[in-house]
């Protein structure tokens, strides 16, 4: 049990680091978040501003949709600060201060951002995505009552029992709500029709379909066949090879992954199969996806939709989309360099977090819940006409209705369906 | 059966994937003795530039060359410049200063490209015949007979080219070829420069299938790197023929055995390559080489 | 015509130790406890949290660095024993088993697959070794999502749990951070004594030369096992440990990138010693921390460059800092240091804290050629 | 006419000194022999000439400074290092070691000669043409080592403990043939060897290397000649 001068010096170098951590930490127990600011306001509001704070995967495989939520958030909030800041329903009007962190879709990170975020004091923890991430914070935003909100996940755990989790809330269509659009746009075709699943590995695919299953059980319409894969899969040649052989009339393929979906849709037109294509709402962009897929090769591709998409001619002269664009530019185009549709997603987000802060009475958490709680029928910025946010309902999204599109190659955007 | 066929035609076409990269790791391997987790990172920055040339205008076989030699002084600037500092030391250090280079080059692709997968054009037309029933894509023979070629140039460089001994010789034991008048910094640096201008053609091959992306060729990396070592390591065909065979094993156990279903079809060929490890360690095609003391 | 030449200078010597340094080794060892016991009482909740993460991951780097640093054989399977050690505790946890079960089996169970796994592959070398390690989380992760009515699936299981007894007046954070400083306390004290005795001996050994390791009577194969067995067990158990602090777990646990991840931190830390592992540790969940401080939108050039620098300046690990400056003082005042102070940094992986054993030289070069 | 001059030459690794102010000469197609106990710097003696370690002092090779100058350029000189442990590279085969060892020489029809050369020399590596170096036995590697530094055509063959490990019938086949590449082939020779009898079986004279300095120097004869060289090195 000798120790060298080496263990010496390297003890001294963990004594220092550790001493080093503490002074970092630079705060005592007395500060610790979680209850009520010193004059009855809760942490991270004061007259003049508000912080808010995200996490999201913004390295790694899942940072293109991870990166857009937040540069569409930071997008609408630094425009809005820009113009004057955000106007409370105490009388106060505010600067959003706005924090991001990374977290690699890593669970753990999550956690650690999450606690780091409320330490710097943020008053409410906004639009992170990914499900693991989320559900591993969310017991910890319970217990520190820290609101975890208008989530960019479409996993039903968020929205589904708003009373067992009364801090947070998801903004995004539940999966199982476009799924059950899909199937209810089938059933009312009111004929038999044989459908073939191809749905993600995980909770993401498992809700769609089984959104989709709820609406067209009992009716004529029959999945003839289903196959899964998992994210990290460099093709889904042979899952589509396999559904192939069903030659079913529509194919539901829940994929979120760009690449593995444009795959898809080059692959069953390569085999000659040309079914009617049902598309998830994130994976439906016609620039990136639909375009180099071949989409036009169908006889229809159906989409969910709520969003305008920015980068169609369609759009071009929509108000919301030209301010939207610039904001973007402006603030949102450094954090995300390529788009998805959780940039427009999150910067709608934002105008729903501003009516939130409008209905505000108080500078508290409770009263922020109960502000967000009680929008209906709010239509914000970028999102369809007819789509209107709604948190009233305690087991549904914020938005929880999707108007079904079609594809029309003609103009490269979206028509209107009016049945299958 | 036509069915059958068509699975393994699938199969091989991902297979073709993991050849791209797992060539790569056999050239690099060979050429220095290491595994290069860098490998996909210096393939994906290159292709990032056949992507930015394609984006302007620039035929797409014109900007294969171009990221080819962009490729080439990527290798070998990183070579000179990074991974020099660690040849001599502990092989793990250059293990992980590779990985280091990996987050680094992901890193800085993203920077300028965004981590969002983007559509990148094919070298071949993206069309697919038809023959006895089953469907093959133009792109998946294309990139076939690409690998070929590269994998009989591999051979060619490494059994008949002194240039090819020479790389052998440095991988092999640097201090000890140097004692031959090898030049081996200047070696190692050619050996790296190539790994990496070879990537770039890995990375155009696969590009229009898996979309340019920063971390594009992290996933195929770990197959490349099951089939070159299932290959031996140190043979071209034994990668080429390993890659053939984990994208059609995985396939027919995906398409065939209920058991492993789609989730697990992955398992099969990774169980398949532990269990040929455990009875053949030397891999497929490597040659056995009993050390003596 | 012979000519003689002057007599041999006496040999250079190595330093003797003084009480000096011995001193300041208990000083150093008794600050770096005080502040480990008095941090938590003080800190935010957050920084409890992020010491307890480095607990939970110097204990996984010290697994690794039993079967990597100390006996040489890479491993890219760690996060799959991590994950396996979480997925128990959380069943144990949700299933009411006492505490005590789920810590044992969090250990047990890891140590028992790795064991099966090194029994089959353990003849193996090098890269090939590796190959199998690295299927590990890559087949874990889909099995974890396949056996959900185990796993909780891709929704990850939440496990609230390791309440602070109310008795104690502690907080949540504290109490947990209390119990991992305690298991890792235990795991670090035995795992430096094992390596300091005689399967250390054996370890270094096969590190250094299979073939002379046999010729010395030791099993490479069996000593193989014992390490990988080990550093699985050390996995598992900062898999419990994990669910400890973060009190969730699910697929994303035992993701490939994570043992990717813990072999840089491990290198980084510093090879076979344990005062790099816990450096390493420290390493390992700082660096994201920083990278957001500077910008989060680039963490993965920032963490690239940050890695790559620390391995430009310290090729042996953070662990050699000290050694690094002191040469560099005595360079300075152009003094000579002994010879078992310079020897090269990375040509020496095997001495970093002195906790290694020296390795005897091979049979072979010590056999008396005279007739 | 002097091949290899060593003047005062001293070699560190790191911060220590292994050799302090270590001189001889060298005539064409000489043989000297290096002798000493472990750690006297033979070794280091050699990597300093072929330029493996720091070195200080004067190292003059046909008529040129070479201190200094790393090991391919001291090899493409032609000096042929040797080393202890043999450096065979074991991944390639004998022929392709042999061919290796030609890598600077563009005389194809030659180097066909000369690895023919070899396998004569060494009828074991004939057999064993085709095998990977690491699947030879020691002292078929130690033939190999020999016969590769011999395909660079050398001037100077720096011969450094070729019979560590082997049988003592192995080591003496082994350096007959150094004695025939020496005869034949006119190449010069630096041998550190422990085996004393085997090195005064090639070597005209050598020196005594102590903890790094020079400590005798003579003709083999007159080395032989003394109680003190016999006793330590001859065991008698």
């Amino acid at each position: 049990m000798t120790s060298t001068p080496h263990t010496v010096r390297a003890g001294a170098l963990v004594a220092t680091a550790s001493i080093a951590v503490l002074l970092v930490s630079g705060c005592t127990r007395a500060e610790s978040s979680g209850g009520l600011g010193g004059d009855g306001s809760s942490p991270g509001i004061t007259d003049d501003s508000i912080s808010i704070g995200i996490s999201s995967p913004l390295s790694g495989p899942t940072a293109g949709p991870g990166s857009c939520t937040v540069a569409g958030l930071a997008a609408y909030i630094e425009a809005q600060n820009a113009d004057g800041g955000f106007e409370f329903g105490d009388g106060n009007t505010r600067q959003v201060e706005f924090t991001y962190l990374d977290d690699v879709y890593d669970p753990a990170r999550a956690v650690s951002n999450f606690r780091q975020l409320t330490d710097q004091g943020i008053f409410a923890y906004v639009g992170a995505l990914g499900t693991p991430t989320n559900a591993a914070v969310m017991p910890i935003a319970e217990e520190e009552e820290v609101p975890q909100v208008l989530l960019t996940t479409g996993a039903r755990t968020f929205s589904e029992d708003q009373e067992a989790h009364p801090w947070t809330t998801g903004f995004v269509p539940t999966y199982a709500t476009e799924g059950r659009a899909f199937g209810e746009l089938l059933v009312a075709a009111d004929r038999p029709i044989t459908v073939a699943t191809l749905a993600q590995n995980d909770d993401f695919g498992q809700s769609y379909l089984d959104g989709f299953t709820e609406a067209t059980e009992g009716s004529q319409v029959e999945v003839v066949a289903s196959a899964t894969y998992e994210p990290t899969d460099t093709t889904l040649d042979s899952q589509v090879t396999e559904l192939a052989a069903s030659n079913a009339d529509v194919l539901l393929s829940a994929v979120s992954v760009t690449p593995l979906q444009v795959g898809v849709l080059t692959k069953a037109q390569s085999l000659g199969w040309l079914p009617s294509i049902f598309l998830p709402s994130n994976t439906s962009t016609p620039g990136t996806i639909l375009q180099p897929g071949g989409a036009e090769a169908y006889p229809a591709v159906f989409t969910p939709s709520f969003s305008k998409n920015p980068n169609s001619p369609a759009f071009a002269e929509d108000e919301d989309v030209q301010a939207y664009n610039a904001a973007f530019e402006e603030y949102g185009s450094q954090i995300a360099t390529t788009y998805t549709p959780h940039c427009t997603w999150s910067y709608a987000e934002g105008a729903v977090l501003a009516e939130a802060f409008a209905g505000m009475e108080e500078p508290t958490r409770e009263s922020f819940m109960t502000a967000l709680r009680s929008i209906s029928d709010f239509q914000a910025p970028m999102l369809l006409d007819g789509i209107t946010v709604d948190t009233t309902s305690d087991d549904e999204a914020a938005i929880s209705t999707v108007e079904l599109v079609r594809y029309d190659a003609g103009t490269g955007g979206f028509a209107p369906v009016d049945g299958f | 059966m036509s069915y059958f066929v068509q699975v393994v035609v699938d199969g091989l076409s991902n297979g073709a994937i993991y050849a791209a990269l797992a060539l790569a790791i056999v050239l690099v391997h060979r050429a220095t003795g290491l595994v290069n987790f860098a490998q996909g990172g210096m393939a994906v920055a290159a292709t990032f530039v056949a992507f930015a040339l394609t984006r302007a205008g620039v035929p797409v076989l014109l900007a294969l060359l171009a990221a080819v030699v962009f490729g080439f002084v990527l290798g070998a600037l990183l070579e000179r410049g990074v991974m020099r500092h660690f040849e001599r030391g502990d092989p793990d250090t250059a293990v992980v200063a590779t990985i280091a280079l990996l987050v680094l080059l992901t890193g800085a692709s993203a920077f300028f490209f965004g981590y969002e997968p983007q559509p990148f054009p094919s070298l071949f037309p993206n069309r697919t015949f038809e023959v006895l029933g089953v469907f093959v894509s133009f792109r998946s023979i294309g990139t076939i007979l690409v690998l070929i070629a590269v994998m009989v140039g591999l051979q060619l460089l490494f059994r008949s080219t002194k240039l090819g001994l020479a790389m052998r010789a440095v991988a092999d034991n640097p201090e000890s070829s140097a004692l031959s008048a090898l030049p081996v910094s200047r070696l190692l640096m050619i050996g790296w420069g190539l790994a990496a201008g070879l990537g770039a053609v890995a990375g155009v091959l696969v590009a229009p299938q898996l979309f340019i992306s920063p971390g594009m060729l992290d996933f195929v990396l770990v197959y490349a790197l099951a089939a070159a070592i299932l290959g031996g390591l140190d043979s071209p065909v034994g990668a080429v023929v390993a890659a053939a065979f984990i994208g059609v094993a995985e396939n027919l156990a995906g398409a065939y055995l209920d058991v492993v279903g789609d989730d697990l079809k992955i398992a099969v060929p990774f169980v398949a390559v532990m269990v040929i490890l455990v009875v053949r360690p030397q891999g497929l095609f490597g040659r056995k080489t009993t050390v003596r003391v | 015509m012979a000519t003689a030449t002057r007599p041999a200078p006496a040999a250079t010597t190595t330093p003797p130790r003084s009480v000096v340094t011995r001193a300041a080794a208990a000083v150093a060892g008794l600050a770096v406890a005080v502040v480990l016991v008095v941090a938590p009482l003080v800190s935010s909740p957050y920084i409890n949290f992020q010491l307890a993460s480095i607990m939970v991951f110097a204990v996984a780097l010290l697994g690794l660095n039993v079967i990597m640093g100390y006996t040489g054989q890479v491993s890219l399977g760690q996060s799959a024993f991590l994950g396996l050690g979480a997925y128990i505790t959380a069943y144990g946890v949700l299933n009411d088993w006492p505490i005590a079960l789920s810590l044992l089996l969090s250990a047990v169970v890891p140590a028992a697959v790795g064991m099966l796994v090194a029994l089959a592959a353990a003849r193996l070398r090098g890269l090939a070794l590796a190959m199998i390690t690295l299927a590990l989380p890559i087949i874990g992760v889909p099995l974890a999502r396949r056996f959900d009515g185990f796993t909780g699936g891709s929704q990850g299981q939440v496990v609230s749990w390791l309440r602070a007894p109310e008795s104690l007046g502690l907080a949540n954070d504290q109490w947990r951070y209390y119990v991992v400083a305690v298991i890792a306390l235990v795991a670090f004290l035995l795992v430096r004594n094992l390596v300091r005795g005689r399967i250390g001996r054996s370890f270094a050994i096969v590190k250094e030369n299979e073939a002379v390791a046999l010729s010395m009577g030791v099993s490479p194969y069996r000593t193989k096992v014992l390490a990988f067995t080990i550093a699985s067990a050390l996995g598992g158990l900062s898999g419990f440990m994990y669910l400890a602090v973060v009190q969730y777990t699910s697929p994303e646990t035992l993701v490939f990138a994570t043992s990717i991840n813990l072999v840089a931190a491990m290198v980084i830390g510093g090879s076979a010693s344990i005062v790099g592992t816990a450096l390493g540790a420290l390493y390992y969940v700082l660096v994201p921390v920083l990278a957001g401080q500077v910008n989060s939108s680039r963490t993965a050039l920032i963490s690239g460059a940050v890695l790559l620098a620390v391995l430009f300046v310290l090729p042996a690990g953070l662990v050699s800092l000290p050694r690094r400056l002191a040469r560099r003082r005595s360079a300075r005042r152009g003094t000579r240091t002994a010879p078992h102070d310079t020897a090269d940094d990375a040509a020496t992986p095997t001495s970093t804290d002195g906790s290694a054993p020296a390795v005897p030289a091979p049979a072979a070069t010590t056999t008396d050629q005279h007739p | 006419m002097s091949l290899l001059e060593l003047d005062g030459v001293s070699a560190s690794y790191g911060h220590a000194d292994v050799l302090h102010g270590v001189s001889f000469v060298l005539p064409d197609n000489g043989a000297t022999g290096l002798l000493g106990a472990n750690g006297a710097g033979k070794t280091t003696t050699l990597r300093a000439i072929s330029g493996m370690v720091r070195t200080t002092g004067r190292i003059v090779f046909d008529g040129r400074d070479i201190t200094g100058l790393g090991p391919d350029r001291t090899a493409a000189l032609g000096i042929a290092h040797v080393p202890e442990g043999r450096g065979t590279l074991g991944q390639l085969s004998v022929r392709e070691n042999l061919l290796v060892g030609a890598y600077r020489r563009r005389d194809r029809k030659q180097i066909a000669v000369d690895v023919d050369y070899c396998l004569d020399l060494f009828p074991n590596l004939r057999e064993r043409v085709g095998s990977n170096a690491a699947a030879l036995s020691g002292g078929e590697q130690q033939m190999l080592a020999v016969a590769r530094a011999f395909m660079a055509k050398p001037r100077v063959m720096l011969l450094d403990e070729a019979s560590l490990g082997l049988a003592p019938s192995t080591a003496r086949r082994v350096y007959d043939a150094v004695v025939r590449l020496r005869r034949e082939a006119q190449v010069a020779m630096v041998v550190v060897e422990q085996n004393a009898n085997l090195a005064f079986s090639v070597v005209d004279d050598a020196t005594v290397l102590e903890t790094g300095r020079v400590a005798l120097q003579g003709s083999s004869a007159e080395l032989l000649g003394m109680d003190a060289v016999r006793r330590a090195y001859l065991g008698g």
